[in-house]
């Protein structure tokens, strides 16, 4: 059964340095307050696991948390690049980013076989491209009963699984709806699990396209009202379209993005942005 | 009715879509296109973004494939992995637009590094996001991107998803189930794979571009199809519509962010 | 985009003799007046595809419309057996039945595999039984990263998927909720497909634990209220287990069980049981 | 007061279950014992039905697994091929709980078929259904079964779910990560496996059975545990809330069922 602990319990016994960490939400549910709170507690050398990197791993990677990153996408979506992950590869500041690099098919697949208890995952994919030149953990595969060949990839167990949710009821059952992305799969694959949620809720009403993770998948629910803020929760908040903007300028210099980071995210009383 | 050649280059792209089409579409100039498109001449085109959302009809831009408006508008919204497996890999899908930070004269598509050592680039792109698997198995790919010697390259430094490869054959041999690009539209003109040697050589030239512009601004010899064509102008609809359209929203990003 | 039609002639247009044909619904959704139309058009040498075959493929295995049965669990559920599979392959009555026998998991993999356009399918699943024992198509695959052997099972693509559903709209889009079971992947691993379905409705109007199949994926949808009876379909009917407990005395013996289809399903004017 | 053989048996199985456990539950016996242990002892014991149930808590006993009140009263209702693999092969669930039609020395079990050739049997049983991965996955296995030659066999006509296969060390080498079949409840009695050679000997006797009739209905020479017990007779309380559950529903099968 999931227990219900405050956010900065949770993170301080969920998450180790040299940890593989998953913060999820396939643009929407993005556990942007349970990565504040890890860039807090000054974790290091984390192995940061994510589909599309986006704004909160750009501040994990500038803050030094991380030693190495498995994406597939690491843009900032609809405004263009990155600048903390570039200035990470490209310069290798503040420490060197070792990258590990997939298609978005075949992370998600790699969730899937880590949520279903397999070693690996097979694909048609990655056929053709200089991808599997780059990584180990792309390899062809050949169908035992037509002799094709596909792609297989590893299953993705990382230490500790994060996401949003909308709701938890107080035995910890896990409520979400909208796009549910690849969040259950997350916190399926993972050795220890995090939901963090808008509210904690005495009854989960049923909802149109709402998925419930039961609570004994779980191993620690957090309240974090607008935790996934500038991206959203569907019903709760909306996607702060503005920041994600402004961060381009923000995070485009090193100076701009430590002192943002030190009034938003390190300072006494600052909350997810 | 005066208009820039960003205007120039989503109307056509929305023209080559055709209603009742299933259509896999990337954030960007993709996005803005295929909405422009439902907005005008292919009603019930079916919109498919790769956060889930099937049939999504969005009132204005998402910023993000991920904006509420796609989930509240969307037929169905299914998993991410559900998406990619069910819905893309067996080849349901008609059209895959694309954008590319580089395309060379295969049609094959980099959005990961430029210049340097892959591990040290100049230019670290955002990467592959679903591109790799939508250039594969979408039964025809459109290529929507701003035309430059930069953009347009003789080889690719970083192929993440594959147009015809090296030449005739290659999707064949690779068991890549769609047709490949078929079109790539730019601010310049349009441009489709020779059927013999499968290299992209022009199909139409917008109102006002000259072959020499065209040519200055693509880093292979570029080739001229036998009816090469000029592009008809915006209609004042199409540029009505699409203004509507983008008025409330950001601009769209200047390279490929189909990831996002 | 699917073409709403009368159940007669989406049975006709799409079911052949011989084809491989899967009417799915798992304890629910079970599309017994497509089975009875099948059974009316008197269908041939069908190679019959179902998890459970339950009451319905008990009734075409009675009428000889069948020459194969790709299964994984042949039994009446809660009361005993399918009396009319078993004389099939007891006593070759009323013609055989070749048997492809696989497990519950096995099945719905081959089903996801098919949906995926994928050739095989992946799972921890047979090891140490004698199933691979009786069919070519349960085969060892090995990790290519950890080495670890596991069981393959290729793709099901049925010429033909069945499913029954509680609505459709003008459009062909299908809404279904309760047991969702393998409905989706039946009609997306099919060639050609047929959703029978309660009511037509102008809106779909969004329920808690529904799935929508786009109206493009699939081929007829047909109207057929109380098309799953003496199944049920949540919130439209209710499961007739009386007529479950009843049907192993009628399909005990060969001339009720004939007597049985001439009054219910072959004579003018009969509707599903 | 007085009990039949079945509630003795039912009862004994219930007692196994401890709340807040995660059971993996087939149709007949094995339903009626877990929905029996949820209503007594073992309140907030998590009931996972294959049909996709999860955390059903029906009022009364469904006939099938895909009874209306599973999914109605269920915290989560997911997919069939998500229960198989994301809930059941990853060995999430503490305990699976089956029937057999011939259960071995062993505790491999057979529901395919008895006597005769496989494509010709004898009798042709309904098969494996979920059992096979159920008793692979779970942590561990509780088999549930009426005791008698026919069915308690030194070998089994053909193995549909594995036991421990041919001895200690099977399931290891075959990559089964549960535990495998802990305990085996009859109407005569208790079995368990011998912690060395895996095979099942006698536990518990139920009160008023003697060795030699569990000795008479069993097909091996079975052996008794050290420290061989009686069974605690059902208490009233047990009893009432067994046959208010049962009194709503007809008679569950004479054997494993857990694929309906």
């Amino acid at each position: 059964m999931a227990e219900v602990v405050p956010l900065k319990d949770a993170v301080a016994t969920l998450v180790h340095d040299g940890d593989s960490v998953a913060l999820e939400g396939f643009t929407h549910l993005i556990p942007f307050a349970a990565g504040h709170e890890i860039i807090r507690q000054g974790r290091r050398d984390l192995v940061l696991i994510r589909m599309t990197p986006d704004l909160i791993y750009d501040q994990l990677i500038g803050m030094g948390c991380a030693s190495k990153l498995v994406f597939s996408w690491g843009g900032n979506p609809g405004v263009g690049s990155l600048h903390r992950f570039r200035d990470a590869v490209e310069n290798g500041w503040p420490a060197p980013l070792e990258l590990e690099e997939h298609s978005h098919a075949g992370m998600a697949n790699r969730y899937v076989a880590g949520a279903s208890g397999l070693p690996f995952a097979v694909l048609r994919g990655y056929r053709g491209t200089d991808l599997p030149g780059q990584t180990a953990n792309i390899k062809p595969i050949t169908c035992p009963f037509t002799g094709e060949e596909l792609t297989a990839v590893p299953a993705l167990n990382p230490d500790v699984g994060i996401v949003h949710a909308q709701r938890a009821d107080r035995a910890g059952n896990v409520q979400l709806w909208g796009i549910t992305g690849i969040q259950k799969e997350v916190v399926l694959a993972a050795h220890r699990s995090l939901v963090t949620v808008e509210e904690i809720v005495d009854e989960l009403d049923p909802r149109p396209g709402a998925i419930v993770i039961p609570s004994w998948a779980v191993t620690y629910v957090a309240a974090a009202p607008g935790g996934s803020q500038p991206s959203y929760s569907l019903d709760y908040t909306i996607r702060d379209n503005d920041f994600y903007v402004a961060w381009d300028k923000i995070a485009r210099d090193r100076e701009t993005f430590r002192a943002w980071i030190d009034e938003h995210v390190l300072a006494e009383g600052s909350v997810p942005a | 009715m005066s208009y820039t050649s960003d205007e120039m280059m989503t109307i056509a792209a929305a023209r080559q879509l055709r209603p009742g089409q299933v259509c896999f579409v990337g954030i960007g100039l993709p996005s803005t296109a295929a909405n422009l498109a439902r907005n005008t001449h292919a009603a019930g085109l079916v919109l498919i973004y790769e956060s889930g959302t099937i049939g999504a009809k969005p009132g204005h831009l998402p910023l993000s494939i991920g904006d509420g408006i796609l989930a509240e508008t969307a037929d169905a919204v299914v998993s991410v992995p559900e998406i990619f497996n069910y819905w893309l890999q067996p080849g349901r899908i008609d059209v895959g637009f694309l954008g590319a930070a580089q395309l060379d004269r295969y049609g094959n598509i980099n959005t990961t590094v430029i210049g340097g050592e892959y591990a040290r680039p100049k230019v670290r792109l955002p990467g592959a996001g679903g591109a790799p698997e939508i250039a594969a198995s979408c039964r025809e790919v459109i290529v929507i991107v701003r035309q430059s010697r930069r953009t347009f390259v003789e080889k690719a430094d970083f192929i993440t998803s594959v147009g015809y490869g090296s030449g005739p054959g290659d999707r064949e041999r690779l068991g890549l189930s769609g047709a490949g690009p078929a079109t790539v539209i730019t601010d310049l003109g349009i441009m489709a794979p020779d059927p013999e040697t499968k290299e992209l050589r022009l199909t139409h030239l917008h109102p006002g571009v000259t072959l020499d512009r065209a040519r200055e601004a693509t880093g292979w010899d570029l080739a001229t199809a036998p009816d090469l064509d000029e592009t008809a102008a915006p209609s004042e609809h199409e540029l009505a519509a699409l203004r509507a359209l983008t008025a409330a929203t950001p601009a769209p990003p200047s390279r490929g962010s189909q990831g996002g």
